[in-house]
């Protein structure tokens, strides 16, 4: 009965790994496979540490189990009379820094490129102004063929909370806020940044694949935090071309010229 | 400690420092003191050098320098009187430490004195966290707002709900009536008085109506004067007899970022007065003790002399940030 | 082992706890339904139960033009209280997300060509094709329907509708839909309240209700500078039943406010105050027998008519013209009209369309008050008494939609239930297009140097 | 001077040489000034906290389960009292809900019931002297509690009987800030804000005193590396407190006169909120995040230092050996205090700092990894061939060193900065603080309410009870908060009342559920701890003075100790963890207090030269 404890305490970390393990089978892992270059840098800079991380908690335990393990049977009259040991202090003192040190500068190129602005893609196209305000996104194109420019001007297109973008093309966003503090936070992209009141940040991303992706707010910004969901669809440049057309059509109807009534086309889901 | 391993020498009986705990803790608080004053220095220096363009035209912001160095000598001079005050302590002259404390406490006074006339000069010209506005459109709004709030405060004064009625009228609502009111009213000073609510309530409405407009502009000419009809009419009400008590209305006054110049200035000066005041009513305990004052303050005396020399320093500190230093006409 | 199970016993019982202290929500009388005599306002409560039902156990009064969404099939066994059921027509997909809120529907069979009975679903279990049954008031299930009987279930749309309502909009809009939830308290723009049918963004003629593609645009795009955020987080037919269900809510309120309107004269608690509650209760009791019935298919049927008409083609605003190009020429001559006597915009909206016109600095009606009582505030009033500001047109904000043909029709048929009244037969199409392409162009207009930091 | 081995020779109910004042009831167990009625005041006080905060995280848990379900107990106080309509909840009671928990489990239990519980009553225990340096300012501690519990309670009751802040612990402005911006929050925040206020005077005034005392009022011999690692961690914590918390302090000083005053520092201009007229000032959002990480990253510290050095404490003693390499040990505290100043940054990697001060941030906030490693190599280390011995205190340290692993570890996913864009604010980072300040924090303080309860009252507590409590605790503990990594993974955003609209996140409902069950497993084990506490202090087994024949100088005093603490007065000769000394004869421990007549080779060893 005694040795149960010390089992009990290196058979948990068992099962905490084998969770890790099955966890991806039962949908309780990253939303998708990261759909951006960056997010796949970021995905396997997880993977390095989750790595690393893994091995150290499993060897920790391992020790820590055996000590209590070899502590319960010790028939000896008293324990081991020591106050430490210098070169086992260094050694542990080492070979954690020299880890740590490794994954600090391994990732400092990934977060170069996401937030340096030097180091951002050559070709970034200024595609909208996203400003978020209690509880949506509201987006803020240039009219089709124009350049996105810092101010409001007559023939921008305005949607809320569906962000087309081009795919495989390093996009900027303008991200702004109208009342409180929110995030920008795109699971599937890896993308997060939070909107300042006061201060427009740009974001940069690139979708490499197809799709839609859920858009959430990441900062506590009140009641309706939750109720922040928008998408950011990733599509063929041609197709975002004709999005934007359509957009512009909408936005110019007259009530004469163009059909359309329901509001559907831009109001599309799925 | 020793290594020898035999019979444990006997230690000394007194561990730790040389000091009293009371003088310790004190130092130890004054350390807390400094990063409390640190925030604030802190935050004045994010806001100052995060804000393009920052009040530091004395005109503006009626900084009143010649004042705030008045007010450094004062404080230096009394932690000087506070040292002097230990010294007598230890050499048991309690009646010469007695005067020099009295001394710093006058001197404390005249400290807040002077602060308090430096605020008085701030509320004066509604230099006051959140009043200020910071572009002409601001400006001219508060203009018509305050216009607005010395009407209604006169026309309340003067016209009093009618007792029968259960119902309490606005202002606006009693203002229907003022015509009937003058022509019936035979006080000629009341009369009068309605005359000038009247004039009162007529250039609100003009102004009110020049702003909703877009006519009426705040500053004329190359060298942005006030425009002198707005300038005619605040001379006017301020100095008229019948309107001059209830007309509240400022200079009209841009300053741009002087809100958060206010917060910071308010913040740090009047966190410093409350330490100031914490720290004479310090010195009234022995002061109280008058002609029974004995060795048994020594250190009381010492700690109080040194929350005071801290006092002296913050403001030291302060003074130049606030009132001196120029950053730069546009600092990053 | 022993503790472990008394452990169980206990989450098991918080939990069982949790959910039978679970209070069904219900709907709330209105105020004036309040004011009422006691007997008077059990008779409009129970023509409303009898209509409406409760939030968990809704009715679908089929008089009403509401798309209660029903499910057919033909009875293929009976099995104590499950039905088998073949549906027709199969649509396995739209049904399968809904199968789990069937519970309360009501469930009509037609046995040949009479109609034999009504029972109440509990669940559907799709792959099984089999459907759980109640009777009504306990008559057993067989005796009911029969093996190649008709069904018809009704209602699951207006459930769903009730389902995402409950979820999405009722800590603001409340329960019955008087825009009085509990998170609607700290708005400074107060949510809408249904229950005068009255809805301020619509494409429809002024007298007209507001039609389903209005309210679906409403919810699904929200309304800029409110608090009403976007639902494009849902989808297209989650969004339609939720639209149903909030049209469904708004006519139960009319339904509330018509029968009040016809006994208020007689059975308010004001009326009756200086009468003996007896002859009050009696007299009532007679219009009871003789009038009410009428009355409520008096009040259907305005209902009907009113909600048929909000989807008719021929009532929806259509400009007459195509837009006038917005050409200064253009937005000089809507400044002109904008500060001309004809349409006294400026009265409102202010000399710059700043929203600080100078009647909002008036006393005015308050709406349905006591004729030509003014407010003891100044400002301008909504139907629902509260102050509204005109739009300030430089912000660039339009909550009821930034195209043309919105702004074209806020001018034209005005916005319901606010002052802003309907231009549309003062003003020409060109006016209106000349006043559209000058209000588009205010946000845009220089600011004036005074306000620009020195 | 004489020394007298303290298992014989006086009466265990002692009272200290000090001598009698007569003192009243009220003067003796309310406004007393003894050291010891505090800390047991204070821990009475956490304890009870603590099952307010475990309820109102139940309530979090309950809507996450079960979304808009109509909760257990609240849905029956509705009728206005919380904001529900048809019994469910509506989403800014929720935000109430989780912002008050994390206030009350920080500002109410944690902090006060290191600090100012275990460091009130066993610093002069465990220096050797007979109270605090400054008694009433130490009374005043506790009582400056009060007022801020009233404060936070009555942010519970006023804007009518159903407000709270609900802005998060964080308090971020412009959400704050503006008072229209947040339901509920309007007076609720500022009474908030004022209860932070006097919790930090509370602490203020302890750290001051602590520091006062542990410098000045140390037993003869009793030299800073003879200092048990308790007083060591509580001694680091009382400077983090002192130099840490005047700028959180400052800022709520700040936010309140933003609020109330129209002062203007974080608020910028031209923002619309809840159609409120544009606002105007050039304040800075971002400045308030600064300030308030600057107090609370090192407050994470304050959080944990404490039980760090409790738990090395107790292990030495359940272990039988000395601590292993005390120097590191201390150095290390020290290094992680240090550090733990220019780390806050990295609870804002998202909000757009400068890249090269995000870089900076990383590399300090890596580093302070390290000495946390050094101290569990250690504590391992410290196990390492002694003679263990499964009891409730043994237990909980164990877990106590296996939680701050993994909490220590997932934290490295955090301090790397382009994995933290992803994980910033979702339940990653929810799972990590819970391991760090529930698993590692509360786990110590288990075992440290088992371990000194004899010496509060003379008694033992059930060995039965504290095994199942911790069996409970541990089991409901992980199964709470190791999914959600999962969660966190999965891309669950921290704070939402109703994540299942987005649909990437709906089938994470199961698991949730989960959770929930474990939660409330974990909440039913702490009644067993409060029976186990209540109960002991009447039939629990008496305790002599040395119970746990351990070293440390409070175990020569009586149990409980008398006013004035020790009958003789304590002489130190060694540092505190001497077991298993081959000096010591017949026994295994060699107390500080132990003379030591024989001759031998080893000396001094327990001055951690190694």
């Amino acid at each position: 009965m005694n040795k149960f404890w010390p089992f009990f305490f290196m058979f948990w970390p068992f099962v905490a790994v084998v969770l890790f393990f099955i966890a991806p089978s039962m949908g309780w892992w990253f939303p998708s496979e990261a759909f951006s270059p960056l997010g796949v840098q970021i995905d396997n800079l997880f993977y390095l540490i989750l790595v690393i991380v893994s091995v150290t908690f499993v060897g920790t335990h391992i020790g820590l189990g055996y000590a209590l393990w070899k502590g319960v049977d010790n028939k000896a009259e008293k324990g081991w009379f020591s106050h430490g040991s210098h070169s086992l202090e260094v050694l542990w003192s080492i070979a954690p820094a020299g880890i740590l040190m490794f994954i600090s500068l391994y990732q400092l190129d990934v977060w170069r490129t996401y937030r340096v602005k030097s180091a951002y893609p050559k070709d970034l196209y200024g595609v909208a102004e996203v400003t978020a305000r209690q509880f949506e996104w509201r987006i803020r194109y240039p009219a089709p063929g124009k350049k996105l420019q810092p101010t409001p001007q007559p023939d921008d297109l305005y949607t809320v909370n569906d962000l087309h973008v081009p795919v495989n093309q390093p996009v900027l966003i303008r991200l702004r806020s109208m009342d409180v503090q929110h995030s920008f936070f795109v699971p599937a992209l890896r993308v997060k940044q939070d909107a300042v009141p006061g201060t427009v940040i740009p974001v940069w991303f690139e979708a490499s694949k197809e799709g839609g992706f859920d858009l959430t707010c990441a900062e506590l910004c009140g009641w309706g935090h939750y109720k922040m969901r928008g998408r950011v669809f990733a599509e063929r440049k041609t197709e975002f071309e004709k999005y934007l057309n359509t957009l512009k059509a909408e936005q110019g109807f007259d009530g004469v010229n163009k059909p359309s009534e329901s509001g559907a086309e831009i109001a599309k889901t799925e | 400690m020793s290594h020898s391993g035999t019979v444990a020498a006997q230690p000394p009986v007194k561990m730790g420092l040389a000091i009293p705990n009371s003088k310790l803790c004190m130092w130890l608080f004054l350390g807390t003191e400094i990063m409390f004053f640190t925030a604030f220095i802190g935050t004045y220096l994010v806001l100052r050098l995060g804000s393009p363009g920052w009040p530091s035209d004395v005109a503006d912001t009626h900084i009143n320098v010649r004042a705030g160095g008045v007010n450094t000598f004062v404080l230096i001079f009394s932690s000087y009187l506070v040292v002097l005050a230990h010294e007598s302590m230890l050499k048991h002259q309690f009646q010469k430490a007695w005067k020099l404390m009295c001394a710093v406490l006058f001197f404390g006074v005249v400290f807040l004195g002077i602060k308090s006339m430096e605020y008085k000069g701030k509320f004066d010209h509604d230099i006051v966290p959140g009043h200020i506005a910071e572009n002409d459109a601001q400006a001219l709004q508060k203009l018509v707002n305050e216009f607005s709030k010395s009407r209604d405060a006169m026309t309340n004064a003067l016209i009093t709900d009618d007792p029968k009625s259960e119902k309490k009228l606005s202002p606006a609502q009693k203002l229907v009536g003022l015509p009937q009111l003058i022509s019936s009213e035979s006080d000629t000073t009341k009369k009068d008085a309605l005359k000038a609510l009247g004039e009162l309530r007529d250039a609100t409405a003009q102004l009110k109506e020049g702003v909703r407009k877009d006519t009426l502009v705040l500053h004329t000419g190359t060298d942005h004067e006030v425009n002198p009809d707005i300038t005619t009419k605040l001379e006017k009400f301020r100095t008229n007899e019948h309107t001059a008590r209830y007309f509240t209305a400022h200079d009209p006054h841009p300053m741009v970022y002087g809100n958060v110049f206010a917060s910071v200035y308010f913040l740090m000066t009047g966190f410093h007065a409350i330490h100031v005041i914490v720290g004479m009513i310090l010195w009234i305990f022995p002061i109280l003790r008058g002609a029974k004052l004995d060795a048994s303050y020594t250190d009381w005396v010492e700690n109080s002399g040194l929350y005071w020399h801290f006092v002296d320093l913050v403001w030291i500190f302060l003074f130049p940030l606030i009132y001196i230093v120029e950053f730069g006409s546009h600092a990053v | 082992m022993k503790s472990f199970r008394r452990l169980a016993t206990c989450i098991a019982l918080v939990i069982a706890a949790g959910c039978q202290s679970e209070r069904a929500p219900q709907f709330a009388s209105s105020q004036q339904t309040q004011g009422l005599v006691k007997v008077a306002q059990d008779a409009v409560n129970a023509e409303l139960e009898a209509g409406f039902g409760s939030p968990s156990q809704l009715a679908a009064w089929t008089a009403l033009p509401v798309d209660f969404g029903t499910f057919s099939g033909t009875v293929t066994q009976v099995n104590g209280s499950t039905l088998g059921l073949e549906l027709v027509p199969e649509s396995p997909l739209a049904f399968k997300r809904r199968a789990g809120l069937l519970r309360g529907s009501a469930v009509l069979v037609a046995s040949g060509a009479n109609p034999a009975g009504v029972l109440r679903a509990e669940s559907y279990n799709v792959d099984g094709k089999t459907l759980s049954v109640i009777g009504d008031k306990g008559a057993a299930v067989s005796d009911v329907a029969k093996v190649g009987d008709k069904v018809t279930v009704v209602g699951d749309t207006l459930q769903y509708g009730r389902d995402l309502y409950l979820r999405h909009c009722v800590h603001c809009h409340g329960v019955s839909g008087d825009g009085n939830g509990p998170t609607a308290k700290y708005f400074a723009i107060k949510p809408r309240d249904y229950r005068r049918g009255i809805f301020k963004f619509t494409s429809t003629k002024p007298t007209v209700r507001a039609s389903h593609d209005d309210l679906f645009r409403i919810v699904k795009l929200g309304i800029p500078g409110t608090y009403m955020p976007s639902f494009m987080l849902l989808a297209d037919e989650e969004v339609k039943a939720m639209v149903e269900y909030i049209r469904w809510l708004a006519m139960r309120g009319e339904m509330e406010g018509k029968l009040v309107v016809e006994m208020n004269n007689d059975f308010s608690q004001k009326a009756a105050k200086d009468r003996a509650i007896a002859e009050v209760n009696q007299e009532f009791e007679n219009f009871r027998k003789t009038e009410l019935a009428g009355k409520v298919e008096g009040a259907v049927g305005e209902l009907k008519e009113d909600w048929e008409a909000s989807d008719a083609e021929d009532n929806l605003v259509v400009p007459g013209a195509e837009r006038v190009a917005s050409t200064a020429e253009s937005i000089e001559r809507g400044r002109k009209l904008f500060l001309g006597d004809k349409g006294k915009c400026f009265s409102c909206h202010g000399e710059k369309g700043r929203g600080n016109g100078a009647s909002t600095e008036d006393f005015n009606d308050i709406p349905g008050g006591e004729p030509g009582k003014k407010s003891d505030v100044p400002g301008l009033f909504d139907v629902w008494g509260n102050i509204v500001k005109p739009r300030d047109l430089t912000s660039g904000i339009y909550r009821g939609g930034r195209r043309p043909v919105d702004i074209y029709r806020r001018i034209s048929a005005g916005i319901k239930g606010t002052p802003m009244q309907a231009f549309g037969t003062t003003l020409k199409d060109d006016e209106i297009w000349d006043l559209t392409n000058y209000v588009m162009s205010l946000p845009f207009e220089k600011k004036p140097k005074s306000e620009a930091k020195h | 001077m004489s020394a007298v081995h303290p298992t014989v020779g006086l009466s265990d109910h002692g009272h200290g040489h000090a001598g009698h004042h007569e003192i009243g009831f009220v003067g003796k167990y309310i406004f007393s000034k003894d050291h010891k009625v505090i800390g047991i005041q204070f821990l009475i006080t956490t304890l009870l906290m603590l099952m307010v905060g475990g309820a109102l995280a139940l309530g979090v848990r309950f809507q996450l389960a079960w979304p808009w379900r109509a909760m257990p107990l609240v849905s029956q106080l509705t009728g206005g009292l919380f904001a529900a309509e048809g019994g469910q909840i509506s989403p800014e009671f929720y935000t109430m809900l989780f912002t008050m928990h994390a206030s009350v489990m920080i500002f109410l239990v944690i902090i006060p019931i290191l600090a100012g519980a275990f460091g009130n009553f066993l610093i002069p225990l465990m220096i050797g002297a007979d109270d605090m340096a400054f008694p009433t300012l130490n009374m005043l501690s506790y009582w400056f509690m009060w007022p801020a519990i009233a404060c936070f309670g009555m942010s519970f009751t006023v804007n009518g009987l159903n407000a709270a802040p609900a802005n998060g612990w964080t308090a971020y402005p412009v959400l704050s800030a503006v008072v229209q911006a947040a339901p509920g929050a309007g007076d609720a925040q500022t009474w908030w804000l004022f209860g932070l206020t006097l919790v930090g005077v509370s602490s203020m005034m302890g750290s001051v005193n602590y520091m006062t005392t542990i410098i000045n009022m140390r037993a003869p011999g009793m030299t800073l590396f003879r200092m048990p690692l308790t007083i060591w961690s509580m001694f680091i914590t009382a400077i983090l407190q002192a130099f840490a918390l005047p700028v959180l302090t400052a800022a709520g000083f700040m936010l309140v006169a933003e609020r109330t005053l129209g002062f203007k520092f974080f608020v910028p201009g031209n923002l619309l909120i809840n159609d409120a007229p544009a606002t105007v000032g050039g304040g800075q959002p971002l400045l308030w995040q600064h300030l308030f990480w600057f107090y609370s990253h090192p407050a994470v510290y304050i959080m944990l230092l404490p039980a760090m050095g409790m738990v090395s404490d107790m292990l030495a003693a359940q272990v039988r050996k000395p601590i292993f390499g005390y120097k590191p040990m201390v150095y290390s505290m020290a290094a992680i205090a240090g550090l733990g100043f220019i780390v806050w940054g990295h609870h804002m990697f998202t909000s757009g700092m400068n890249p090269a001060l995000g870089m900076t941030f990383m590399i300090s906030t890596m580093m302070i990894a390290l000495p946390s490693a050094v101290k569990v190599f250690n504590w391992i280390g410290t196990i390492w061939g002694g003679k263990v011995q499964f009891n409730t205190v043994t237990l909980n340290c164990v877990a106590f060193v296996s939680m701050f692993i993994v909490g220590g570890l997932s934290g490295i996913f955090m301090a790397a900065v382009p994995v933290d864009i992803y994980f910033h604010d979702t339940y990653f980072i929810v799972a990590h603080f819970h391991y760090v300040l529930f698993g590692a924090t509360l786990f110590g303080c288990f075992g440290a309410i088992q371990f000194w309860y004899p010496k509060m009252f003379g008694r033992m507590m059930s060995e039965r009870l504290g095994k199942l409590h911790f069996l409970l605790s541990f089991i409901g503990f992980n199964g709470t908060f190791f999914p959600m990594h999962l969660l966190g993974i999965a891309g669950f955003p921290r704070r939402y009342a109703d994540p299942y609209i987005h649909p990437y996140m709906e089938h994470l409902m199961p698991i949730n559920r989960f959770i929930t069950l474990c939660a409330i497993l974990m909440g039913i084990a702490q009644f067993i701890l409060l029976f186990n506490f209540a109960f002991s202090f009447f039939a629990g087994k008496k305790a002599g003075r040395n119970p746990w024949n351990a070293n440390g100088l409070e175990w020569s005093a009586p149990s409980p100790p008398g006013h004035g603490n020790f009958d003789v007065p304590p002489v130190c000769y060694r540092g505190p963890y001497e077991y298993s000394s081959p000096l010591s004869e017949g026994t295994d421990f060699l107390m500080q207090t132990d003379p030591l007549r024989h001759t031998g080779g080893v000396g001094n060893a327990g001055d951690g030269h190694h």
